[in-house]
């Protein structure tokens, strides 16, 4: 079983470190990971990508063209990769941020009003990490707990008291996708 | 000392939000909007009636995006200025 | 204990330079590789080395020169355009037969180009980019674990030949995340004494050290070249390290290194799946260049695909090793291209619909 | 931020001029740098100072490597891309075979005073008669905030963590000073961009020092430019710029170092 | 009318130049090239070009890129070690298209090395020493009359194809005199029209133009990279130059270049008087390689010896155009060591022998 | 010349003392160096001051292309040959490693002041605990005479046939006085070899440059020599010597630049 | 003023003739050789037993070639110098 | 015909320049000539050598190993060169600053008292000019004339009113070998 994820936002909303979170969970449930950022100037005040691809075997392309799952931050983010989600597979949008949802009819599509949810929870930087509960709620490729781990990983020490407003913000993901918007 | 009357007009679209212009302006006649551009930033709107068009806010602006106006001293007709929307329109109905 | 993590290969590569005895980094900002230099500026000196950015390539290499010349291990690392202004240093080291260790985390070309991956200084690395007859150790990862895993190699077979070797990578690897394990490396057991020639004072009573690379006369100079030679001879023969994957019964194989190596070993899956029965050869050492593994090889497969992310370079050392014996064909991407599995699985079609073609004609 | 209008939409004035607007020369573009960065500043004031001077036909920029580098996209003049640190070569090659023309480079601090070392010091001591245009902000802006030689004591860098250690790292290096004392140099001097009044300063400075070239006066005119880099620095502008006016400038006052009468 | 002078190699390379109109030279001392600098600092401000002692070779180069952006003819020249340290702005002129004429007078290597002639830098001047898929013209003159004779040729190649031409020679044929005839040359009829792209200064109403190497986006790199290749291609099918000496009968071929291949001509014609069949192929463009016309004479001879003063690198290229038809053989000397035509003909013996030996039993 | 005898060919002497022989770490070998060259005067002073101070066995000397590259032929000490112009690189290198270790340079002014201008003025900005040894003789000996960044206005060389012009080639480079600037620099001198006033002020001067060393003073000794050049200027030694005091001097004049109390 | 008398001992073979060292004598003691060495230079020689043992022209000979010998303060045996003679032998018997 | 020669020395013998004299000679009688020096540091003071072929036909190779002439100024460059003579070949050599003489039996052995003769002629510098002139005594593969205005070509212009007591050296030396010393 592999799972082959692209994430991509804005630069300051937290991309690089959801999909580093995503990866570290998947290392301690034991699987293989590959983390690939997109890297560049085009970082400077412009949008920011990664892939994360987390298998059961060994991962042979750490480059892959095609998703099973996109996790889409921003518009320019959406019109980018849209179309490179497989047949069947999933994309998940924050609706604050993309004006144009995804027309595509052959892939589920997941709106997540994340930023809003966000400044409800009184954490504007949890935004990715509702968007993360979001996916798992779909995917539960990982558990929770692994993330947390993954958290105390990702974060440095003096972000750690975070983790737990982390946590409830990847719950609130979660809930958002019980009742899904499918659009 | 009579104030001359300026105007400012942001090319807001290309604004980055870096408040610079807001910090110098020596008439507080501008602010930051709470909106966001297409590139993410908030940007700075002119929110006073009494700019002087010193060109403070042009001059240390980064993006080069704001020009500025000031009442002529050989009056003439009115010019219609349209400024700080969203979208990239600029008239200047000049009646020379 | 060994230690795993999940980790940049950039900083893979730095950390296990540390465990294996780094004494001295001397290297300066360029993309994809600052975070080498900025994992080292934090990590190094708590672990009883040195760290200098230099003033330049030309500082950090000429630093690495001086360093390496007193026995230590010492390493420096750049991308393609700093790799360019380094070459004169290089040729010196080599010369001189300094272990060191280099890194170039390859980005697209030519001029300042792009800082996207690339594959495209192999001559540069396997020819020598420098005048000269001299070669490095080359050795190419494929994987965060094998950037560490060739850090030890690389120190070790530095002091072993006293030969500059280089580690061959690419942005990609160099930016990704994998699991990487850290063995346990016991630095002592491995250093190997150089005392009887490392510049560190003159003992006294024993002869002083001399290290150069002038020799004015030619035909001294001509015996130091054969010296170097017969060195990388001795590499040749002992030194060649590559994985082969399903080449055994495979009826068609793709060469390939590095990111452009993980890229293909997809498309041979892909291409198993399919039921063609493809393999992959990936040359860990650059130079030496598995010629004879490939020239055996030659004996029982049709075709021979390189893959590279360039305009075709390593593609020459291959046609040269098989010298003829079957079609060798290429399929690179440049600028900062990524091959798809997809377009390297195309081009094995190719062979196999051409194949079919032959048989049923 | 202000929870009134969205900004003074359309009015109707008393006839108005134009007291400024962007120089037509400063292409109609969005530019890369970040918010804030000192660099849109210069690009601004350069342009301004070339159409004034009317020399848009006949000059030639260089920019090598460093945040500027895409400097092409947004000057509208004939312009070359330089190795790192190699700029002030480059304007030589130029120079040489073309007198005439008016020539500038316009480099950062690890360009010039790190890598560029070299070519900095002895285009000035030719005496090269083009204007070199130094964006000290004390880091390596583009490769991601390293430091440079123009970085603070003490001051944090991705590769200073704990602050420029002058014992191993080396102290900043004033290289304007050094510049000031070769015959070579005609006009040497530091400006800053972080108020209005700075660049207007800058301004005349730069208008000097073509002017010098165009006059063809015996020597190279170095104009430096501390200023900021937000990003690198971890600040926000107007705190960069806050933080520039209190620690920079102690290191590097503002004024001319070297004029022609000096 | 036609000037006709005794004349060193070095010598008539910068007589040539400032007769092709040359614009500019910026140059730094290095044995055995700095007479071209001496003389041209002598005679080319009394016949209109500038002239520049550099601080270095990396000024040099980058003094070269910036005068050749005008689209004037400018050269540098350097011997091996300079030439190492020109590498990053070479390849930055060959991404930028810049047209202009480099020379490397080579000389024994690696490192400092010696001052005496070399051949060793051939991988560098025709694979690219530099980083990124590009390549130079690179022209071998074998006399000091092709020393003059390839200035101008090099020239007008640099300026069709907007590309860095590179005159590879060494140290024995730069300190050598040998009648050298200058022909006429109407400069004017020679030079191209750069300004379409050249920077002098924006026309106005006019686009401006740009001189760069660097494109972010790989997409667009990759399509820089195309058209080179392209271009490179073209080069390869219409400029390919060499000398064939006695090649049409012959069943066993020298293939030298510059010095090595005036040894070697010797060599043959001491062959020819024992009555052995054997000629010499001379490339006169190292890049293109005579690739075709070798792999073509491999249909005829049974041999082929490469003659370097080097450990073995143009050899390489021969192999790969002959690709396993014939074998093919190297001898080469080193560290500024020249092989004397005596032992060639001893290594073309051996071939003979060895053939004898074949056809008796 | 003498007509006369072939000198005192054997005498007996009352009891003598040895007062001056040459160091034994200067091996007894012939010297590649022209007649009257001042690279052997400064070899033979080196030599003495690192006997005098015990340090053989601990020092490690780097020489890079020039004349003087064969040093490692006659010091009897461990010695690196380094690329043209970076030396202070390699003493970096090895001093970071082996900060317990004697480390100088001995460059040529092409070597130090052109091709080397960066690696020397950040090695000494770093403050490198090394000893810079700087023959300054106004032209590149070993390459046959050319101009150096140091060669005086007018002065001819094969590449300043007509003497060097300042307009186009530049002024002479007083890089010690650049040097000077820097916090990092610890000493700067500039001795001369031409009399044996100047040879005892010059041992002198290395003799407290490289005890700075042995106490880990925090910077850089940097020691010039107003040497000749008699081949490259194409003067016997003594019209040399003669217009290194009448000419260079004028310059470069001798004296410290910068002292430990300064 | 008492002179003090000393002596000095040239090994002529490695002579390259500069005559930096007659140049540099106060007491006009050495002078240039007509003969030449066996690399071709004239070298210079000891003509005036009036040699001080000052020392100047060892310290400004390049070659490093010439002892300097001065009279003991504490006079005991006499020793002999043998210098300037083209083979390369220089005995200094010293019975101490 | 060819006549390949090398002629040694040391540094300041003027031994390049006799080589290029007698090249600039062979260009004049219309053959082709090649003039390669000995080039770098080892002429600091050191020994100085060339080769000049001279020859009706084309040079293929500069580089040869054996000659057919030698003219030898200096001891160390006989020591060099003396076995480079081909079997029947000539030396030439300098009488005085050469100690030793050759030994060798298979070649024609000259002895030319240069300097000495040099010195008669109150022109230190001549010696090279009487060397010359011996050489071409024995070998008139170029002319007299053919030399002076060779040597208008090889020395600067402020030194062509040495020419006439070049010609006298030169003839010198030819009257030197009318009468040859074999040893
Ligand atoms: C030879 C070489 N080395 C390193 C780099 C990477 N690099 C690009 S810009 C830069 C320095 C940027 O700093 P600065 O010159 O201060 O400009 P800034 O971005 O701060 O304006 C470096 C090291 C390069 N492009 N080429
Ligand atoms: C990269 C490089 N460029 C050029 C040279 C040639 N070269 C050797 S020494 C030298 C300069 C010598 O001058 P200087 O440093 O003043 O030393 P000097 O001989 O005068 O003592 C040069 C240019 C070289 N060896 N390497
Ligand atoms: S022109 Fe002056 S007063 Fe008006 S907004 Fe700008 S800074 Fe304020
Ligand atoms: S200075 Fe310019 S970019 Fe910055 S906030 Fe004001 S208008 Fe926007
Ligand atoms: S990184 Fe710094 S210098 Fe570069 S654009 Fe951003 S703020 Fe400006
Ligand atoms: S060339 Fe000059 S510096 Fe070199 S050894 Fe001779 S005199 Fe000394
Ligand atoms: S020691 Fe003094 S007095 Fe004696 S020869 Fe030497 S210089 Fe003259
Ligand atoms: S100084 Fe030394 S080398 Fe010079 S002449 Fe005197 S003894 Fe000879
Ligand atoms: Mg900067
Ligand atoms: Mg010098």
């Amino acid at each position: 079983m592999t799972n082959e994820i692209k994430i991509a936002g804005f630069g300051g909303q937290g991309v690089l470190s959801m999909g580093m979170t995503l990866a570290y969970a998947g290392v301690f449930e034991g699987k293989q990971v590959v983390w690939m950022p997109s890297y560049g100037p085009e970082m400077r005040g412009g949008t920011a990508n990664c892939t994360v691809i987390i298998s059961n075997d060994r991962i042979s392309s750490p480059i892959i063209n095609q998703f099973d799952m996109a996790i889409i931050l921003n518009q320019p983010s959406l019109d980018k990769f849209e179309n490179t989600v497989k047949p069947m597979g999933q994309i998940f949008y924050e609706s604050n941020n993309v004006i144009n949802p995804p027309t595509r009819e052959d892939v589920s599509v997941f709106e997540v009003p994340a930023a809003l949810e966000a400044v409800n929870l009184k954490n504007a930087k949890g935004m990715n990490m509702i968007m993360l509960g979001a996916f798992l709620e779909k995917n539960p490729i990982v558990s929770i707990d692994s993330i947390l781990k993954a958290l105390k990983k990702v974060l440095p020490e003096r972000h750690h008291h975070l983790i737990s407003a982390n946590e409830k913000a990847l719950k609130r993901g979660m809930e958002l996708l019980q009742n899904p918007v499918l659009s | 000392m009579a104030k001359i009357r300026g105007h400012v007009s942001i090319k807001i679209e290309n604004c980055k939000g870096c408040e610079l212009c807001i910090e110098e302006c020596p008439q507080h006649s501008l602010e930051m909007s709470l909106k966001i551009n297409q590139n993410g930033y908030h940007y700075a709107v002119l929110v006073e009636d009494n700019c002087t068009g010193c060109i403070n806010c042009a001059l240390v602006c980064p993006e080069a995006i704001i020009t500025v106006y000031r009442e002529s001293k050989k009056k003439k007709e009115p010019v219609a200025v349209i400024s700080n929307v969203t979208e990239n329109i600029k008239i200047s109905l000049d009646i020379n | 204990m060994a230690t795993k993590l999940l980790m940049k290969g950039n900083e893979a590569l730095a950390e296990a330079a540390i465990r294996a005895g780094l004494k001295a980094y001397f290297g300066y900002p360029i993309t994809p590789q600052s975070e080498l230099l900025e994992y080292l500026v934090r990590e190094l000196p708590k672990r009883g080395g040195a760290i200098l950015q230099a003033e330049s390539e030309i500082a950090s290499i000429n630093m690495v020169y001086g360093a390496a010349a007193t026995g230590e291990r010492v390493m420096t690392s750049t991308s393609s355009p700093g790799f360019s202004l380094m070459q004169e240093g290089i040729s010196y080291i080599a010369c001189a037969e300094l272990p060191c260790l280099l890194v170039n985390v390859m980005r697209g070309g030519p001029g300042l180009g792009t800082i996207q991956p690339g594959q495209c200084d192999y001559f540069q690395a396997v020819k020598g980019g420098g005048h000269g007859d001299y070669r490095m150790i080359v050795l190419a990862p494929g994987s965060v674990q094998e950037m560490a895993d060739f850090v030890y190699l690389g120190f070790d077979l530095a002091d072993k030949y006293r030969i500059p070797v280089l580690i061959l990578t690419d942005g990609a690897l160099g930016q990704m995340m994998e699991m990487v394990e850290f063995p346990e490396y016991d630095i002592e057991a491995h250093l190997v004494d150089h005392s009887s020639w490392a510049t560190t004072g003159k003992k006294k009573g024993s002869e002083r050290h001399i290290i150069t690379s002038l020799f004015l006369d030619p035909e001294i100079l001509e015996n130091v070249n054969l010296h170097l030679q017969k060195k990388y001879d001795t590499i040749r023969e002992k030194e060649v390290r590559y994985e082969a994957v399903m080449t055994d019964d495979a009826d068609f194989i793709v060469v390939a290194y590095g990111l452009s190596a993980r890229v293909s070993h997809k498309a041979i899956e892909m291409g198993r799946q399919e039921g063609m029965k493809v393999g992959l050869l990936r040359p860990q050492t650059l130079f030496p260049f598995p010629s004879e593994q490939l020239n055996a090889l030659a004996d029982h497969v049709n075709g021979i695909l390189v893959v590279e992310m360039s305009a075709g370079q390593m593609v020459e050392d291959v046609r040269l090793s098989v010298n003829g014996k079957v079609p060798v064909e290429f399929y690179g991407r440049m600028g900062g291209m990524i091959p798809a599995p997809e377009e390297i699985l195309n081009e094995i079609n190719r062979f196999y619909s051409q194949k079919l073609i032959e048989e049923t004609f | 931020m202000t929870n009134r209008n969205e900004g003074i939409q359309c009015e109707i004035l008393d006839r108005m001029d134009i007291v400024w607007e962007r120089p037509p020369a400063l292409l109609d573009v969005k530019m890369h740098y970040c918010p804030g960065c000192g660099h849109s500043v210069v690009h601004k004031v350069l342009m301004e100072v070339i159409e004034e001077l009317d020399i848009q036909d006949k000059t030639i920029g260089i920019a090598p490597v460093g945040c500027a580098v895409l400097a092409y996209d947004y000057l509208d003049i004939d312009m070359q891309e330089a190795a790192h640190g190699r700029a002030t070569a480059v304007a030589t090659g130029i120079k040489r075979v073309r007198p005439d023309r008016i020539v500038f480079t316009y480099q950062g601090d690890g360009d010039l005073a790190a890598i560029g070392t070299a070519e900095t010091i002895h285009t000035v001591n030719r005496g090269e008669q083009i204007v070199i245009v130094f964006i000290n902000n004390g880091i390596y802006g583009m490769t991601g905030g390293q430091m440079a030689p123009t970085t603070l004591p003490g001051m944090k860098t991705t590769t200073s963590p704990d602050g420029r250690d002058v014992e191993s790292q080396g102290h900043p290096l004033k290289i304007a000073d050094m510049i000031a004392l070769l015959p070579g140099a005609y006009y040497v001097t530091r400006q800053s961009v972080t108020s209005a009044k700075g660049v207007r300063k800058l301004k005349k400075a730069l208008l000097s020092a073509f002017q010098y070239q165009i006059e063809r006066k015996p020597g190279t005119s170095f104009i430096e430019v501390v200023s900021n880099c937000p990003a690198g620095w971890k600040m926000t502008p107007i705190e960069a710029n806050r933080w520039l006016k209190e620690e920079m400038l102690k290191y590097y006052p503002l004024g001319d170092l070297k004029t022609p009468d000096t």
